[in-house]
């Protein structure tokens, strides 16, 4: 490659980066800016600092409940995402019945169903059986989020993996069962830590389920959290932001440690 | 010659013949497909039929008085009302603008961070960014990035010498647009994951011989890139397109659908049937009438696809 | 240690019918192979013995008992994949130790038999890698490991040889054929090369079209096939085929004419390369043909004679060789003539010579 | 890879069998309550049900709910019949209420515990419907002008404006230009977002202008002269580069709180935020009657009653009872600076260290309400038509005649009666 073409590269992705950055740059310049007073700022740069916002959300609101709030639904709901659905994942791979291939598009479709058309209902399903403003029921609402991508997801992994292995498993004492659960399974593991962040990822960020389902602050959470500093009194843009970042931290850090197995997990799960 | 000292099969789990049945035996689908298909069923499949049963009710919180006659008087309604088909034709134009935003971004990005060796994880990491911050907390931020009094986008553009740049999101010309731009930052990055995952999975050999064979970097892209990278792309396009057309917090909390209606797709205008107008039937059937369109759009995308993959040889 | 019997079994994936009525005795301890070309059902046959397909009619049976809807694992069964199909996520001592621990014997007891087993296949030094480690001969030992630890009744393996080197198939063909007569267990062998059948097998099966079209021992095919692709299949060089007439009882090859106890009509004559002798000299009752090309290998040639009275050339097995284009005369061995009728059916036998 | 997947369907299992949190107790009442949490008026709710609970021995379960989410939790929860026993709810949504069932008939209650005597005179009006009473209102608001007299001296202004004119001359001269001729300080606020108060805004430049929304007979006169002029004044305001443009109220009550706009319209509730959010300059934050002749918008804020299902009514009103008790309302204003509907509820002590409150206690008795009256059950379906008028003239420059006739048909062909 020329020197020229290099530089042109760079260049581009120096601007794309630019864009991908900004926002976040932006949220943390008005994160540090004293509460109330981000409308002030010159410029681009920051001109004054303070750590204020960040210890307020703390003291001032449950932030800590918050967060582990997410953290506990979001682990339930991919985790009960892929326990239920490896396993369809596995017998889409692997069995041959009538009707999987339109099983495979209703998921698609279902998913495409703007979820504020069947919230209604599921408000109503909720009620009706006591989940309502709890965190099962949160969680449940997720899995219906979660859950078709789980299946699609760990469809791709499973076609992935010869099926000479779980002939042999079975030859060599496996039931079927045994077989996906000794063979199969470890072998698409790395997949399955794919859809796991996946999963944790769309329920760690989800508004409408947890705005609409739970109504509790201690049991909200963190992005619902979030948007209660748009108040009807004031916006505390400063602590929102923070919030925000802090929020935004775990995924961060998850996706600095996986990201070698996002990308893959993409790679396995997608292609072919 | 070898003979186990134990003829005792002991299979994992083994309990008795009825849990054989499931675990090797003929119900085994049923094991594996059940738990899933009753989640399903539950979280979804009920919801939906209700769905479609509130959409030939009535139940409007504000006006009481008819509730509970059934019959075709929604969708009598639905093919009258201009509203409803704006809100379509909005949410159509941006999805295809969410699409071909964020999969071209992402496009862009992975094709030109694939070869760099220095600091990948670095500029892979940057492009996924995005991903972290939720949909909401995007239009919190990009709403105050906007901002025509204050916001930073027009103070730069002003620096720029572009001027006095515009309030973008209560003028009816930009509002779709600004929105778009926010959408694409927080949706390109999972399309550029599967891009790139794509772009890795595509054999150096193919290059070599397409470079043996001359071809330019164009020639490169159009015959050896594209044509292996069809399946991810077509995957990535179906998920861009669910997510363009379900956006709604962006939309939602930056413009509410304004200003004048100029954003207000189908998601939001659902929404604001349900729980401003209390119209709980019409929201349901205008859902329908988005499971409607969306089915018709993934599979006619899928037929597609699958037609132009007939007509080529892919991998 | 059971037979396998195979009786009347059918199968069909989706619209096609992949075996047709195949009826198939193997008697217990011998090394039977199924043969034929891909897409045969040769495979086909050995998963549903394995029970990873289940037949669409027909009974299977292993012993006395009939196996159909018994699962693999309870059929006393061992198999060795075509790709190994060994779990890359153990180690060579857990992968051969793996039907030990689906049988629920406990670890330490495993261990010796591990060990012995990879002594007696020279894994020794490898128990603690992983297949992707290993080479690929070594990765078909250590599937060989794993079926053979468990001491199985039946031995199945799926084409074990087509992803390894010449040198090295000839040498586990070898370790193979030991095994076999070590531990006497019925063995299924299932190759589409016909070497590996020829030098293997107790007895031979040979497929085609989802149908047994012979069985027998191996020399019993090679010397009477009962179809021209049977003839066609086994033996290497493959047999020359020359399309001919029978008129009046008798048929004529070139110059070469004899009488044969075959009805009037279309005739497929079918000599094996090595049953051609070759003279430089002109030759009265000879074809008449010039060598095209040359296979020297080694020990032996095969040319490629040219000839006016058939499209392809002639390929002829010699021990000393000749030139590339030296005419030369062809003299069929009349007693090693096979004939074949339109439906391919093996048919009479050559007569005396008719001389002009 | 077994263990995590054991311990997914451990944690899994463990929350299915979690108990449920909806679970009620008996001889309990629910309470759907409004920024329960929140300093200010949330402690005098949480001092209510302390002193409900200790007098009464009747447990209480606060529903939490946050302004932004009240609306939506009360209708969800209604029509999926799980509302609490007693109900928070406000002139604007009760006649749909009503309409649904979902609300008590109040009347032998209120007269048994002699209720109607320690009230405002006017104050059940707005919560009474063809002549049943189906609310006791707690807090009321009204807006005023709210202005920062620091900001005003510097810029040697004597006194906040009394006429709309002059708002808009005092704005246009407290407006402060940076260098690189972007607005540092904005002279007013006027919202023009896409939301609600924008309708407010309208319709309080409108009884400024001597007109209203509707006439006597209730029928809509969105295109009648005064509100005409009311939205040209508006687009006066909005050309003027006075006021941040397209900004929600929530922004711009930041935006005045930190001195970055010089006066605004806006309820008392501001006050104890300024106070929080930027404490160093409250002293410079003073409040005015509106700058025209006439009332100001507003009326009943939070108004407290019982569910048609509650499966104690009796226990549901007692408490209801005790919030208009002299008692809870002699310790309203200590905590919350909405205005209390209780006879003389502030003391004079209250008055004094609240000189703020002064515009807003003279004027809640006469405040002009938000709804239109008859139309309070199109209150959603109406604002809407109003504020894509509002934007129509201000940002895409239709004539505000225009803009208005069109949402005058709109708004007989949605809701005229």
């Amino acid at each position: 490659m020329t020197a020229i073409g290099t530089f042109l590269r760079w260049a581009a992705i120096a601007l794309l980066a630019t864009f991908a950055l900004f926002p976040i740059y932006w949220m943390l310049v008005i994160a540090m800016t004293p509460t109330g007073f981000s409308r002030s700022l010159d410029g681009i740069w920051p001109t004054v600092f303070t750590t204020e916002n960040f210890t307020r959300i703390f003291a001032e609101r449950p932030m800590t409940r918050w967060i582990l709030n997410s953290v506990i639904v979001a682990g339930l709901t991919s985790a009960l995402s892929l326990l239920v659905g490896t396993s369809c994942g596995y017998a889409l791979s692997r069995i041959r019945f009538r009707g999987a291939g339109a099983l495979m598009l209703l998921l698609l479709v279902t998913q495409m169903m703007p979820a504020t058309s069947i919230i209604v209902p599921l408000y109503i399903l909720f009620a009706r059986v006591g989940l309502l403003d709890t965190m099962q029921g949160m969680v449940i609402g997720h899995v219906s989020l979660v859950l078709p991508l789980a299946i699609w997801m760990s469809k791709g992994f499973f076609d992935r993996i010869p099926s000479d292995l779980d002939g042999a498993a079975r030859i060599d004492g496996c039931t079927r069962l045994s077989a996906w659960w000794y063979v199969a399974l470890p072998l698409a593991a790395p997949g399955l830590a794919a859809i796991f962040i996946y999963g944790f990822v769309t329920s760690w960020h989800d508004f409408l389920f947890a705005h609409t389902l739970v109504h509790t602050p201690s049991r909200w959470t963190a992005a619902n959290g979030i948007v209660s500093f748009r108040g009807e009194y004031f916006t505390l843009h400063e602590m929102q932001m923070a919030a925000a970042l802090v929020f935004a931290a775990p995924v961060i850090v998850i996706f600095v440690l996986m990201q070698r197995w996002i990308v893959e997990g993409a790679l396995t799960g997608s292609v072919r | 010659m070898i003979t186990p000292r134990s003829r005792r099969w002991v299979a994992p789990g083994r309990i008795g013949r009825g849990w054989i049945w499931f675990a090797d035996g003929p119900g085994f689908p049923l094991l594996m497909l059940f738990p899933s298909l009753i989640v399903l069923g539950l979280v979804i499949g009920l919801p939906i039929l209700r769905a479609i049963e509130m959409s030939f009710d009535t139940l409007n919180l504000r006006r009481p008085a008819n509730n509970g006659e059934t019959g075709l008087h929604n969708y009598l309604r639905l093919l009258a009302d201009q509203r409803a088909w704006n809100a379509l034709g909005l949410s159509a134009l941006f999805m295809a603008g969410s699409v071909a935003g964020s999969v071209g971004l992402a496009l862009a990005a992975a094709l030109l961070t694939r070869r760099v060796t220095r600091g990948q994880a670095l500029v892979r990491l940057t492009f996924l960014i995005p991903w972290t911050v939720p949909a909401v907390v995007t239009a919190l931020v990009w709403g105050v990035m906007y901002d025509g009094n204050f916001g930073v986008v027009n103070r730069m553009l002003d620096s720029a010498g572009l001027g006095p740049g515009a309030n973008w999101l209560i003028d009816r010309r930009t509002a779709l647009w600004a929105l778009l731009a926010a959408q694409v930052w927080n949706e390109f990055p999972m399309s550029f994951v599967f891009l790139l995952a794509g772009l890795m999975a595509i054999p150096t050999e193919l290059y070599e011989s397409a470079r043996i064979d001359r071809a330019g970097p164009w020639s490169q892209f159009r015959f050896v890139t594209l044509p292996q990278l069809r399946p991810v792309l077509a995957i990535t396009v179906v998920l861009s397109m669910i997510m363009g057309f379900k956006a709604f917090p962006i939309i939602f909390v930056l413009t509410g659908g304004g200003p004048n209606r100029a954003t207000e797709t189908l998601t939001v205008l659902t929404f604001t049937t349900a729980f401003r107008d209390l119209d709980f039937a019409y929201a349901a059937t205008l859902g329908v009438l988005a499971l409607v369109v969306s089915a018709l759009m993934v599979t006619g995308y899928l037929r597609l696809v699958a037609r132009l993959d007939d007509g080529r040889e892919v991998t | 240690m059971p037979g396998v019997t195979f009786e009347r079994v059918g199968k069909r994936f989706g619209g096609s019918l992949v075996l047709d009525d195949v009826s198939i005795e193997i008697p217990e301890g011998h090394l039977v192979v199924f043969a034929g070309p891909s897409g045969c059902g040769k495979s086909t046959l050995l998963r549903m013995l394995a029970g990873l397909d289940e037949p669409t009619s027909g009974l299977i049976r292993i012993g006395d008992k009939v196996v159909n809807g018994v699962p693999p694992r309870d059929r006393d069964i061992a198999m060795v994949f075509q790709t190994y199909a060994l779990y890359p996520h153990m180690t060579v001592a857990e992968n051969i130790g793996f039907p030990l621990r689906m049988m629920g014997i406990p670890s330490h007891r495993r261990e010796g038999q591990v060990a012995q087993v990879a002594a007696m296949l020279g894994l020794t030094p490898y128990l603690a890698r992983y297949p992707r480690q290993l080479s690929g001969g070594q990765r078909q030992r250590v599937a060989m490991g794993r079926a053979i630890v468990r001491a199985p009744a039946v031995f199945l393996f799926d084409e074990p040889l087509s992803n390894l080197d010449a040198a090295l198939r000839a040498q586990i063909r070898v370790e193979i054929a030991r095994l076999h007569r070590e531990i006497g267990a019925t063995m299924i062998y299932v190759t589409h090369d016909q070497v590996e059948a020829m030098t293997l097998a107790d007895k031979i099966v040979v497929l085609d079209g989802g149908r047994v079209v012979q069985e027998g021992a191996p020399m019993e095919i090679y010397s009477s096939p009962a179809t021209a692709f049977v003839a066609g299949f086994i033996g290497a060089p493959a047999m020359n085929m020359i399309t001919t007439q029978v008129h009046r009882g008798q048929i004529t090859l070139a110059r070469l004419r004899m009488k044969v106890s075959i009805p009037d009509g279309l005739v497929t004559v079918g000599i094996r390369p090595e049953h051609i002798s070759i003279t430089t000299e002109a030759s009265s009752g000879g074809i008449v043909g010039r060598i095209e090309w040359v296979e020297a290998l080694g020990a032996e040639s095969i040319l490629y004679v040219k000839t006016e009275s058939c499209p392809n050339p002639m390929r002829v097995r010699v021990s000393t060789s000749l030139p590339a284009s030296t005419e030369v005369w062809l003299l069929p061995m009349r007693e090693h003539l096979h004939f074949f009728g339109r439906d391919g059916r093996r048919q009479g036998e050559a007569g005396a010579l008719v001389h002009e | 890879m077994n263990h995590p997947f054991l311990t997914a369907v451990l944690l899994a299992s463990s929350a299915v069998l979690a108990p449920s949190g909806t679970a009620r107790a008996e001889g309990q009442l629910s309470f759907l309550v409004v920024d329960y949490d929140a300093p200010g008026m949330g402690q005098w709710w949480q001092l209510l049900v302390e002193t409900y609970q200790s007098t009464t021995g009747v447990a209480i379960e606060p529903r939490n709910v946050s302004a932004r989410q009240y609306y939506e939790r009360l209708v969800l929860e209604t029509a999926s019949g799980t509302a609490a026993d007693v109900l928070t709810v406000n002139p604007n949504n009760i006649l749909e209420l009503v309409a649904g069932g979902h609300l008590m008939p109040l009347d032998a209650m209120i007269d048994a515990a002699g209720l109607r005597d320690r009230i405002v005179p006017g104050g059940f009006d707005r919560l009474t419907v063809d002549g049943v009473t189906y609310a006791v209102p707690i807090t009321g608001r009204t807006l005023e002008l709210l202005y920062n007299r620091c900001q005003f001296e510097e810029a040697g202004i004597a006194a906040p404006p009394t006429t709309p004119q002059e708002f808009l001359d005092i704005a246009q001269r407290l407006v402060v230009v940076g260098d690189d001729g972007r607005v540092v300080r904005f002279g007013a606020n006027m919202v023009s977002g896409n939301e609600d108060p924008t309708y407010e805004m309208l319709l309080m430049w409108s009884i400024a202008f001597g007109g209203s929304f509707s006439d006597g007979q209730s029928n809509f006169t969105f295109d009648s002269p005064p509100v005409i002029e009311a939205l040209e004044f508006m687009r006066a305001v909005y050309d003027s580069g006075a006021v941040a443009k397209g900004m929600m109220e929530s922004d711009l009550r930041a935006l005045f709180a930190t001195g970055g706009a010089a006066m605004t319209i806006d309820g008392s509730w501001q006050f104890p935020f300024i106070q929080t959010n930027n404490p160093e300059n409250f002293a410079c934050f003073a409040s005015a009657p509106v700058p025209w002749d006439g009332p100001s918008t507003g009326g009943v804020n939070m108004a407290l009653a019982v569910n048609a299902k509650a499966a104690d009514p009796e226990a549901a009103f007692a408490f209801i009872a005790m919030s208009a008790t002299p008692e809870m309302q002699g310790r309203f204003s200590d905590f919350s600076a909405y205005i209390p509907y209780g006879v003389n509820a502030l003391t004079d002590e209250q008055r004094a260290s609240k000189p703020y409150l002064e515009p807003f206690l003279a004027s809640i008795g006469t405040a002009h309400p938000i709804f239109i009256p008859g139309h309070q059950d199109d209150f959603n379906a109406l604002w809407p038509i109003v504020v894509d008028a509002v934007t129509r003239t201000l940002v895409d420059g239709v004539p505000a005649a225009e803009s208005l006739a069109q949402a005058q048909s709109e708004a007989v062909a949605c809701c005229a009666n």
